[in-house]
């Protein structure tokens, strides 16, 4: 019963949140849109059984990358002036009728091929007795320490490589330069 | 009734969305968030195939590392465009067509 | 695994004779029925009681102030001014709905929204009592700060969707010094994580005990300045003086909210003063022992024993004292988080991100490991079983 | 597939609907009783009541993207570390703390290694201090006597 409201209620804000983003017009519209479809994605881990994903998933999204969007559009989309220097326009369209139709006409492709393989997944796996839900936090603990320690390891030194890289691209130039 | 295939059916409209969002936009941020949308599929794909295929704990890791790689992607490849945007005025993906500035 | 109140008074005969009863009643099995109605009442009351406490929050502020500056403070609606947060409602809504001309329309609206929604999300988890827990999740703690964050955007969209100057700068300085303090406030309550050997809040508070020196911040040395380090880094996320950058009246007119009116800027001041309970009962669990109460008497086995009381009542007398307890010491922090507003000057921008970057995360840190080798070195004793250990009954001068 | 697990979830799905409804409740209870006269000058954003010049949504410093970029490099090693600090009170009961504790360690190190590299590097500094010439004290000096 409520199982089923949960999954309805996230799968329509995550569904309807990314085709927000295809529609909008308007960038801070659709990181907002971006938003609304990572938080509905949590939704669905935690229908999934995977609660400390969800816990994740709020984290690193809501409280991370969506932050660094907005702060990244508000670093470049300055429309004191709408053109540079160049000519060109500052803030460059977001897609026209022929982008659009490019897009739509791969994704409907991409789309018939992957539905094809869902239906096959559907006929192959019939449902089964589905596990009860444990505790994730423990086991996901249990392997990052066991059996995948060295990805554990790598990730910290991929993130400091991130982040130097990062700061070093960013940081603003020096005077006179 | 959930079954696998509710799941794949979401991870799918998830994928196609950042896909045209990939294609038709021309702004550097906006392809960046389709990048977002399709990592966000995989995950999810990860998650649902655990739950009802084999009901091991590694999909979980592996969504898990996929939102650190996404986290850090993101990091980065925003700093490239505001480094980009401090050269070229613009955000235009047309515009970054050139290896040197 | 997972507690929450539905499952504690499910223990209880007469919820099993009432879920029973309606069951024939109305010819289905009533169990969610009766859990959802359990959920609906205790979230209502929940609600309520903290728009209360958001409410009363506005009053003892100026309360408090006042009786700082040797002042009267409000002291006209109602006896000694209580009923001046109704008044303030009734001002709020009746107040005209302005929204600017170049303003973006759609974020204008739904950032007072985000950041209520955020705010309510995070109240699921705070412990009460053992019982009274709207929902024990297993990621409990790192659900409120993921869910909590939700503010954060709020502010920075409330800032970006005015068109004001004013605003932008407030929401980006909000923004920024939210994210900003997140930081050394995960590092300490990670470090009280690793102590405890769980991440929900009931394993949080049953890993200490009632009286203070079985609480956190007197573990161990580590987790006696973390406690600080998590306090300062909960108060400049709660945009509280004397980190209110964000809405710097001096410099910034109002901040974040100069453009919203009415009912709008009503939102985000309850889901501030809320939030500020939010992270006084998140300290109150993680570090005071939360609604443990001393010499036991939570658990109620002391007085069905010694008053001989039937055992339900005896544990339902426990858990008011609990809740008496957890709120005693939310309020005590309360009342400091006021008290530290109208005392301590406003810090500048710069400093506040140098004490951020160069002093609170540092020490978190260090923190975080010096509690990973103290459970490893000693086994998670704290100071006090060492020294019983080495001193014998000597210790019970410390 | 009743899985009564699931039902932790619902306090949070009423109390989030529970936030929905009291902001638009309220926004449109509120309609009947509030005034609504706009006019040009009271929709303008407040500028001290001069007429504001361009639009607020402006560039601004690259110095709010560094503090974020720092922030979420944190946020993930905290997500990557609380699993792992919800085990290490069961690893040390069962005598393999050691393990952990050097990887926890290790991770940790590396962590202050992206941070030292910042601060050394001056990105943790909102204002960026720079050292002056001699000329440029004089020129100061040169402006004040003058």
């Amino acid at each position: 019963m409520f199982d089923n409201i949960l999954f309805i209620l996230s799968a329509s804000l995550t569904v309807v949140g990314a085709f927000s983003v295809v529609l909008t017009k308007n960038l801070m519209h659709s990181c907002v849109y971006l938003l609304a479809a990572l938080f509905g994605t949590a939704g669905l881990y935690a229908t999934l059984g995977a609660d400390f994903l969800a816990a994740t998933q709020l984290v690193v999204y809501v409280g991370g990358v969506v932050i660094l969007m907005l702060f990244a559009v508000m670093l470049t989309g300055g429309d004191q002036d709408k053109e540079n220097k160049f000519g060109i326009t500052k803030v460059p369209s977001m897609g026209n009728f022929k982008t659009f139709l490019a897009g739509g006409v791969s994704a409907l492709v991409i789309a018939l091929v992957v539905l094809r393989l869902i239906a096959n997944v559907a006929k192959q796996n019939p449902q089964g007795e589905l596990p009860e839900f444990t505790s994730s936090v423990v086991a996901i603990g249990t392997k990052l320490v066991t059996d995948h320690v060295l990805a554990f390891e790598i990730s910290s030194v991929l993130l400091l490589g991130a982040l130097v890289g990062a700061a070093v691209i960013a940081r603003p130039a020096k005077r006179g330069e | 009734m959930i079954t696998l295939s509710s799941y794949l059916m979401i991870s799918l409209a998830l994928f196609l969305s950042g896909l045209v969002v990939m294609i038709s936009r021309k702004n550097i941020i906006a392809i960046l968030l389709g990048i977002e949308l399709i990592l966000n599929a995989a995950a999810l794909n990860f998650v649902a195939y655990t739950r009802f295929v084999n009901d091991n704990i590694e999909g979980h890791i592996m969504s898990l590392f996929i939102i650190v790689i996404a986290a850090a992607e993101a990091a980065v490849g925003l700093g490239i465009v505001i480094r980009f945007f401090q050269m070229r005025e613009s955000i235009h993906i047309d515009d970054a067509a050139q290896l040197q500035s | 695994m997972n507690s929450t109140i539905v499952s504690y008074l499910s223990q209880f005969e007469g919820h099993k004779k009432f879920i029973s009863i309606l069951s024939e009643a109305l010819g289905f099995d009533a169990t969610y029925l009766v859990a959802f109605l359990v959920f609906f009442l205790a979230s209502f009351i929940v609600v309520n009681v903290m728009a209360l406490v958001g409410g009363l929050g506005t009053y003892a502020e100026r309360k408090i102030s006042a009786d700082i500056q040797m002042r009267q403070g409000p002291n006209r609606v109602g006896p000694y001014g209580l009923l001046q947060f109704l008044a303030d409602g009734v001002k709020m809504i009746t107040k005209e709905d302005i929204i600017p001309r170049n303003a973006d329309k759609l974020l204008f609206t739904i950032a007072p929204l985000m950041a209520l929604v955020g705010v309510f999300g995070s109240l699921a988890v705070v412990p009460f009592s053992s019982g009274f827990i709207l929902t024990d999740l297993n990621v409990g703690v790192f659900y409120l700060i993921g869910v909590s964050s939700l503010v954060g955007v709020a502010i920075f969209l409330g800032g970006y969707s005015s068109n004001s100057k004013w605003s932008m700068l407030g929401g980006m300085r909000g923004a920024s010094q939210i994210i900003s303090y997140e930081v050394p406030v995960t590092l300490s309550i990670l470090a009280i994580v690793i102590l405890a050997g769980g991440l929900s809040f009931s394993t949080l508070v049953e890993a200490q005990g009632g009286m203070p020196h079985q609480w956190y911040i007197l573990h161990n040395p580590f987790t006696f300045i973390g406690f600080f380090v998590f306090f300062i880094g909960a108060l400049a996320e709660t945009n509280r003086a004397p980190f209110d950058l964000p809405e710097a009246e001096s410099e910034l007119v109002s901040g974040y909210h100069t453009e919203y009116t009415g009912m709008r800027f009503g939102f985000f001041a309850l889901a501030e003063y809320i939030e500020v309970f939010v992270v006084c009962g998140v300290a109150a669990a993680a570090f005071l022992g939360g609604y443990k109460v001393p010499f036991d008497l939570g658990t109620g086995d002391l007085l069905v024993n010694t008053l001989h009381l039937p055992p339900i009542i005896g544990r339902n007398i426990g858990q008011i004292l609990q809740v008496g307890s957890f709120v005693t010491k939310t309020l005590v922090l309360y009342y400091i988080v006021i008290w530290i507003r109208w005392t301590f000057p406003r810090l500048r921008v710069d400093h506040l991100m140098t004490l951020c970057w160069k002093y609170l995360t540092p020490i978190a840190l260090f923190n975080l490991v010096g509690c990973a080798v103290w459970l490893y070195a000693f086994d998670g004793q704290s100071v006090w079983e060492l020294l019983s250990h080495l001193g014998g009954a000597s210790s019970g001068g410390h | 597939m009743s899985s009564p697990n699931l039902d932790v979830y619902m306090p949070i799905v009423i109390l989030m609907a529970f936030g929905v409804v009291a902001v638009v409740g309220a926004l449109l209870f509120g309609r009947l009783l509030r005034p609504s006269n706009p006019n040009t000058l009271k929709e303008s954003p407040y500028e001290c009541g001069e007429e504001p010049i361009g639009s607020a949504w402006s560039n601004f410093n690259v110095r709010f993207y560094v503090v974020s970029l720092i922030f979420i490099i944190f946020d993930v090693e905290g997500a990557l570390m609380f699993p792992v600090a919800a085990v290490f009170k069961k690893f040390n009961e069962i005598g393999e703390g050691a393990v952990l504790l050097g990887s926890l360690l290790l991770f940790i190190l590396v962590l202050v290694l992206g941070i030292i590299y910042c601060w050394r590097k001056g990105d943790l500094d909102w204002v960026k201090s720079f050292k002056l010439t001699d000329e440029q004290i004089k020129q100061l000096n040169g402006i004040e006597e003058s």
